[in-house]
């Protein structure tokens, strides 16, 4: 099919100077300066990795180039031109599109609306031009290999087809620059490839991209330069070429970080949890399982596999149609997650925004809101005994912030996971379940997670975690359960734990995976 | 020396009828000298409010409070420590039960009023016909009581029929469309009765929308002010009132009588009410001003710039 | 069993030190809407003394308080409902229906006891229908109770008609005539203890905080290990019984009940609520800002009254404040920054 | 097609056919095709101001100031035709319309602007509104007899067999549907409504769409306000005291999801006719007045939970069994 979809090469004239460079930037937020006059610098055809921990300001930044923020102090220099952008249209309009890192999607309009809404076509009359619309969402779906029809409502979709609609919209503008923010976070392994072709085709496009992520083996595959944030500040820029990835950390961190993976002897002990043909109407079916004391299982599979909706299902926020639970041995219902937490079954969702933290609420109390009955007397609070718990826990796990009576909406989504993860520790569970527990951290925290990980089953907590990252699993679990649509596809232990045995039984390829499969359904 | 505060309490600010009440209770302040008039009322027409109003005026110890009451029974504690605190309390239009006040004037007698609601109708009717009303709300105790009244004569105006009586809240939408149902549910009704001021321009306005002047005659009780438009479609032939001026005009001469110890309430009491001649109190310590008026095509223009 | 109340001693290495607050208890109440709210109390207090010289006599605050008790103690709950992110549109039906049910015991001949706690029961009922229809079936607030608000009062209408009950037993005008000492009104009493009751409730209980976590955000407080439905239904059957409540003070004080009893209360308590600073879209807000309101609201029309404004002029009063009490921060912000 | 059939708008007609042939059942004339016009001549006051307070809610907002601005702009109509009897229906009809919309703009400015939740500025204005016609009318009512036959006329005279006020409703929703499915500015109360945080990095401004919904509330209020003070052929302060939310009622029985974002003008049309229906039924099917409160109160508590019951989307389907059994299940 032919992309109408206009793919032509930039004037390439002034390949050497940089296409946008923004300088001096500064932008303060009640409390927290998230910005302290730096700089970035984007250039024609080619990638630059924008690095940094949690809250380094990457986010910021892209919101200030896209428009949605306006900067206190600093200048944007667009192919030479000083620039000044009031809305997120005016930079499109300028040419700067940008996926960013929340979901910025409507779901009661179409695929189609979603991608054009802000700069549909329009007739002479200046109403919306339907028909064009379509077809050119459909032209443009079709060039990122997206099988979606362009009429469907945005809430029929799964969140990975959410983001190629994300992805689609952000490639509707006819854009010098681009800016992907934390892209492949909710895509899997097959999906993340593909983004990887198109910003390959973009770049040869002569289009300037800014990539930001947490994965280095990401960054060292596709970028051509890299930029370096720490705590609002810039720390560095130069080409990939001649960094390893030894040093990005150190300049992101300021210290060296030991990415190996804590070792862990596997001494598992009784069975803690056991989960017998857990089934649901449409969701899954026929999941059984045992979890036992001290170990950390893994949960393998393709987004969308189900295994959220399995874990929900354990912490009660669904209601399984078939099935049982035991507990120490004792079969048990639960109906909510208060029964769960009372059961010692804790959940820390990979929705973070929305299930995790009570955004409006103080750090402190989000520690404590399932503590209660223990910070409390007779039903009344006690604030000393509340701060007491919360600082415990939230130092242990080196939380980044101004005060424990600071709203966690003010905090960067690495800072609120690890208030949430305190949260549940401070519970005292028997299980912790961990929904994608490093989604969006820094590489810092990643290993503060996975160390912490490591001890927590060292002292008897049982974990499941959940992962699409074929390293964390393997590097983390005892063993590994793989779901593919719903089911059970694989149980892996040992010698059996390879990335290839992960993704055959994942993706449903080769002889294993369709005798697994089939003996299930 | 100070003058004597009378306060006029209304069902409710912005109502034609007591607006016209006002200005009679002005004349009668000018008449007697030396009385201020506070004219007041809730902003819709809950005994709540005016309870507030009252405790207000109890505040400002004003010397006598006439007030045309939102509900019977539910303004007699308020009223009862008004008059504790030496404030001399009477009722007029819409009454309070006895021990809520001193004495209750009518605007005239409710047996007069029932007679005179159905007679407008009847006399349109010589042969007969079907009539239906359209009263206020249902707590409405003034319009209650009339239709009660008409109903006790009805043996007296033979051939004619009422078929229903439906509730239009005082509220126009509503009263337009209690009315448009009248005529669809009883297709060849002949009269609509109203005895409220807002049911009755309502139920005239769907008398004329739904093309039926000359066959349904809207009749009850109404203003001039108001009605003259409905007299002047044909879609009502003649309609009856008191006139409100007078009626304010009486109040307030009643409660200067009361306050000033002039006059005293009981049972058989006269009680002189200026231009308006006496008041005679039956055994509730109630009277009647005056029999109602009626207007018509012939005399809707004397009267619909006055009230 | 795992214990791991033995290992709380961290084990990782300590993080950096996160202090508890960063402002004082002094700078917290300086920045609060309680003071800007005490500050209008205050201005209208003394303009009211000013312009009228019946306002400062203990009688006639005495009186002025009934402008404002019933529906404060109303207000209380409904703080806590719209907190949680709820709202109940019905409360003044429910006190409607609340009433004819007591009007029916009375002329049963039921004595003042069985008056007092049918009354309640009517309002814990009531409370409860909408709480069912909003956690059980989860539909929107504002519009069940839309619609119970012509329900509950529609019922009374069927048994009341265009009748009234009267004849309630003398010791039950107590609850709306009664004085406990000097110019003290029982409402007024119960009034104040109401207004300690809810603050420790909302301020200094579990229920409180768990009532904020939902108002702020229900879904993570669900996966909290809260139970929203349990606690938005106790709301509603608190809002109900508060309800219950009035409806006994109002009852006692009109001694008589009909059909209309009560009617367009609901917007001035939601008014109430907003003025004492409750985010009407949940989640902040305070018991004291609430009483704060009550008090302005009464004083208020108490003030107008005396100076005999007409009601639909202090409701124009009323409207201003309720828009500039929120507007002139943020304007003077705006034009400071 | 069968998404239609699925759809709340289908759950609604249907309950609007059963409750006519209900009603038909007691008093066949109801049906009648002249009845049913004047029953929506009668809807089309409801409809008006549904539609506006429609787009108000998709934007995440609620405008409980309808009736107020209803009445102030029937009001100074009413005072401006009494004053200059001469003065052409046309020019009415823009003053209605005018200071209806700059009514709705105040509203819409102090949200924008200041950032007031709308339900309090509306009951803030609700309340400044009314009182405002107190004081410009002093209380005093304009009646019948000081109105021109061409200023009562207007809404009452019949084009093609039906009334102008019901034009009016036709014409209203259908320049509303067109502005919603076709204007950028329709689509944007959607985006609005349904994530505000994510129309901010599409650039719309949600303050100004907001301002915007509010604005055509007002205009659309304004216009109602001429149109009911004209057809009752009377003016005072208390004029649909209690519609604003009648109003509401209405559009959330049309299935317009007061959380924002979500709902159609055709379900806002069929929730107004709903309560219209069941409002012009009353009187003439035999029912107690007395019951008929509770009447309304229980049909709108029935119809609402109706249509959030068949508004409940199932979520994406993982199982490939299940699958094939959704379709159905869905549609129960
Ligand atoms: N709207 C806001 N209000 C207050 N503080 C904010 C706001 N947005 C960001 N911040 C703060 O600014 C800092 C930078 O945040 P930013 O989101 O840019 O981090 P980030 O580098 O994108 O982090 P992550 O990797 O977790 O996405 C953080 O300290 C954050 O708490
Ligand atoms: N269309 C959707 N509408 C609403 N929520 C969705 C939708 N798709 C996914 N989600 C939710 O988003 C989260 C992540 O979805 P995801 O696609 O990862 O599926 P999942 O069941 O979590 O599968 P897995 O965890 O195996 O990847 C889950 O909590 C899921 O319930
Ligand atoms: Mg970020
Ligand atoms: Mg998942």
């Amino acid at each position: 099919m032919q992309m109408s979809v206009p793919s032509r090469q930039f004037d390439q004239t002034q390949a050497d100077g940089p296409v946008l460079a923004l300088s001096g930037i500064t932008k303060t937020f009640p409390g927290v300066k998230a910005l302290d006059g730096v700089s970035l610098e984007l250039f024609p055809g080619q990638v630059t990795a924008l690095i940094g921990e949690n809250g380094a300001g990457k986010s910021t930044i892209v919101k200030t180039l896209t428009g949605i923020y306006q900067p206190d102090a600093g200048t944007i220099t667009l192919a030479g031109q000083p620039v000044r952008f009031a809305t997120a249209q005016d930079a499109a309009r300028a040419g700067i599109t940008a996926i960013h890192q929340e979901t910025v999607l409507f779901d009661e309009l179409t695929v189609a609306e979603n991608i054009f809404i802000g700069h549909a076509p329009r007739t002479r009359l200046g109403l919306i031009d339907w028909p064009t619309l379509r077809s050119r969402a459909r032209e443009i779906l079709t060039r990122i290999d997206a099988d979606l029809d362009p009429d469907t409502p945005l809430r029929e979709l799964g969140i990975a087809s959410k983001h190629l609609v994300a992805i689609a919209r952000a490639l509707s503008v006819d854009a010098r620059v681009v800016v992907m923010d934390e892209p492949t976070a909710a895509l899997s392994h097959k999906e993340i490839e593909e983004l990887y072709e198109l910003v390959d085709r973009l770049k040869a496009e002569g289009r300037a991209i800014l990539f930001i992520s947490h994965k280095f083996d990401e960054v060292f595959r596709i970028a051509d330069r890299y930029t370096v944030f720490r705590d609002g500040t810039h720390v560095g820029s130069g080409l990939m070429s001649e960094v390893c990835e030894a040093d990005l950390v150190r300049m992101m961190v300021g210290r060296d970080v030991d990415q190996i993976f804590p070792d862990r002897v596997h001494n598992p002990g009784e069975d803690v949890l056991q989960v017998v043909g857990y089934s649901h109407p449409t969701e899954f079916a026929d999941i059984g399982f045992t979890l036992r004391q001290g170990e950390i299982l893994g949960f393998y599979g393709l987004v969308g596999a189900g295994r959220s909706e399995v874990m929900q299902a354990l912490f009660g926020i669904t209601r399984p149609s078939k099935g049982v639970v035991k507990i120490g041995g004792q079969i048990k219902v639960i109906r909510s997650p208060a029964d769960a937490v009372e059961n010692g079954i804790v959940y820390v969702p990979e929705d973070r925004g929305r299930q995790g933290a009570v955004i409006g609420l103080p750090i402190f109390q989000n520690v404590t809101l399932p503590s209660l009955r223990r910070t409390s007397k007779n039903g009344f609070l006690r604030l000393a005994e509340e701060f007491a718990l919360a600082r415990q826990y939230t130092e242990r796990l080196d939380l980044r912030a101004a005060s424990l009576d600071q709203d966690v909406g003010n905090l960067s989504g690495g800072n609120q996971q690890k208030v949430v993860i305190a949260k549940w520790l401070a519970t005292r569970p028997r299980v912790i379940i961990l929904d994608e527990p490093t989604k969006g951290i820094d590489i810092g925290s990643k290993a503060a997670v996975h160390a912490f990980m490591a001890e927590l089953a060292a002292e008897g907590l049982s974990v499941i975690m959940v992962s699409s990252e074929i390293p964390e699993v393997l590097g983390m679990s005892d063993r590994v359960i793989v779901m593919r649509e719903g089911l059970i596809a694989a149980e892996l232990e040992g010698g059996d734990l390879t990335p290839e045995t992960l993704v055959r039984h994942a993706a449903g390829i080769g002889a294993a995976a369709e005798t697994t499969a089939g003996d299930r359904a | 020396e100070d003058p004597m505060r009378i306060a006029l309490v209304v069902k409710a600010l912005g109502i034609g009828f007591f607006e016209a009440a006002a200005k009679g209770a002005e004349e009668a302040a000018q008449e007697l000298g030396n009385v201020e008039v506070i004219y007041t009322g809730p902003t819709d027409t809950t005994a709540e409010g005016q309870i507030e109003v009252i405790n207000a005026l109890i505040a400002q110890q004003v010397d006598a409070i006439a007030i045309s009451a939102n509900d019977t029974d539910a303004l007699v504690p308020a009223l009862k420590k008004a008059m504790q605190r030496g404030i001399t309390v009477i009722s007029w239009d819409s009454g309070v039960a006895p021990e809520g006040r001193e004495l209750h004037l009518n605007p005239s007698s409710n047996p007069l009023i029932g007679n005179m609601i159905i007679k407008l109708a009847a006399d349109e009717l010589p042969e007969g016909g079907k009539v239906a009303v359209l009263s206020a709300t249902t707590t409405s105790t003034n319009q209650n009581t009339w239709i009660d009244e008409m109903n006790k004569v009805m043996d007296n105006y033979k051939g004619i029929e009422v078929v229903g009586t439906v509730y239009g809240d005082d509220l126009a939408d509503k009263s337009y469309r209690e009315a448009t149902g009248l005529m669809q549910t009883y297709p060849d009704l002949d009269a609509i009765i109203a005895p409220t001021s807002v049911g009755i321009v309502a139920a005239a306005r769907a008398v004329e929308d739904a093309g039926k002047v000359g066959q349904v005659n809207v009749t009850g009780l109404g203003l001039p002010s108001e009605m003259a438009g409905a007299i002047e479609s044909g879609a009502s032939k003649s309609f009856a009132i008191w006139n409100p001026i007078d009626l304010g005009y009486s109040a307030t001469m009643l409660a200067y009588q009361l306050a000033t110890d002039q006059a005293e309430a009981a049972p058989g009491a006269e009680i002189p009410m200026g231009r308006m001649g006496t008041l005679t109190l039956d055994e509730n310590t109630e009277g009647a001003m005056a029999d109602p008026f009626v207007y018509d095509a012939s005399n809707i223009e004397d009267f619909k710039s006055i009230f | 069993m795992t214990d791991l109340s033995a290992n709380s001693a961290p084990q990782t290495a300590p993080g950096r030190h996160i202090p508890d607050r960063l402002q004082g208890p002094g700078a917290r109440l300086l920045a609060s809407w309680e003071l800007l709210l005490l500050l209008v109390a205050v201005a209208i207090f003394i303009a009211n003394s000013l312009a009228s010289p019946y306002f400062l006599n203990a009688w006639n605050l005495s009186d002025a308080t009934f402008n404002f008790t019933e529906k404060a103690m109303i207000a209380f709950a409904m703080a806590l409902l719209i907190i949680a992110g709820e709202i109940d549109l019905s409360v003044a039906s429910i006190i409607a229906l609340a009433s004819t049910a007591m009007g029916a015991a009375a002329v049963a001949g039921f004595g003042m006891p069985a008056l007092v706690l049918i009354g309640l029961v009517t309002g814990v009922l009531c409370g409860a229908f909408n709480g069912v229809l909003v956690t059980r079936l989860g539909l929107p607030s504002i519009v069940v109770t839309i619609g119970t608000m012509s329900l509950f009062r529609g019922i009374s209408f069927i048994v009341l008609g265009d009748g009234a009950y009267r004849g309630y037993p003398a010791d039950f005008s107590y609850f709306g005539q009664g004085y406990v000492v000097w110019v003290i009104s029982f409402e007024f009493v119960l009034f104040a203890l109401l207004a300690v009751a809810y603050h420790v409730l909302l301020h200094r209980s579990n229920f409180g905080r768990a009532v904020f976590a939902i108002g702020n955000n229900a879904t993570a407080a669900q996966f909290s290990g809260i139970r929203v439905e349990r606690v938005k239904f106790i709301l509603f059957l608190l809002t109900g019984l508060m309800s219950g409540v009035a409806a006994i003070c109002l009852t006692s004080r009109l001694g008589s009940t009909r059909p209309s009893i009560a009617a367009g209360m609901e917007l001035e308590v939601v008014t109430m609520v907003v003025l004492g600073g409750v985010s009407i879209l949940g989640g902040s807000g305070s018991i004291p800002g609430v009483v704060i309101a009550a008090f302005v609201m009464g004083l208020v029309t108490f003030g107008l009254g005396l100076l005999n404004v007409p009601g639909i002029v202090m409701s124009i009063f009323i409207g201003l404040m309720l828009i500039g009490v929120i507007a002139l921060p943020r304007l003077w912000q705006m034009w400071r920054g | 097609m069968t998404r239609f059939l699925k759809s709340r708008e289908a759950m609604l007609t249907g309950a609007i056919l059963a409750l006519l042939a209900l009603i038909a059942s007691r008093f066949p004339g109801f049906i009648a095709p002249g009845n049913l016009a004047r029953v929506f001549t009668d809807t089309s006051p409801l409809l008006i101001l549904a539609l506006g307070q429609t787009v108000v809610i998709l934007t995440r907002c609620i405008d409980l100031s309808v009736a107020a601005n209803l009445a102030l702009s029937g009001m100074v109509c009413a005072m401006l035709n009494a004053a200059w009897p001469g003065l052409p229906v046309p020019v009415i009809l823009a003053v209605a319309v005018t200071l209806g919309a700059i009514m709705g703009m105040a509203n819409g400015i102090l949200v924008w602007k200041l950032q007031i939740p709308p339900i309090v500025v509306t009951l803030g204005t609700m309340t400044i509104y009314r009182g405002i016609i107190f004081l410009i009318s002093d209380g005093a009512w304009v009646n019948a007899h000081e109105m021109s036959a061409a200023f009562t006329g207007f809404p009452r005279a019949s084009l093609l067999g039906l009334p102008v006020l019901a034009w009016m409703g036709i014409l209203a929703t259908a320049g509303v549907a067109l502005m919603i499915a076709r204007t950028p500015l329709g689509r944007a109360f959607y985006a609005v409504g349904g994530n505000p945080h994510a129309a901010v990095y599409t650039g719309l401004s949600v303050g100004r769409t907001q301002f915007w919904a509010f604005t055509l509330s007002g205009a659309l209020a304004g216009l109602t306000g001429y149109l009911w003070v004209a057809r009752y052929a009377v003016a005072y302060v208390d004029i649909a005291a209690g519609f604003e939310l009648e109003v509401v009622a209405a559009c959330v029985i049309g299935g317009i999801s007061i959380a924002g974002g979500a709902g159609t003008i055709l379900g806002t049309l069929l929730g107004a006719l709903f309560l219209g229906i069941v409002k012009n039924a009353l009187p003439v099917v035999d029912v107690s007045p007395f019951w008929q409160m509770a009447i309304s109160g229980s049909a709108i508590i029935v119809a609402v939970t109706l249509n959030t019951r068949s508004a409940r989307t199932k979520g994406r389907i993982i199982l490939r069994s299940a699958e094939h059994r959704a379709p159905e299940g869905a549609a129960a």
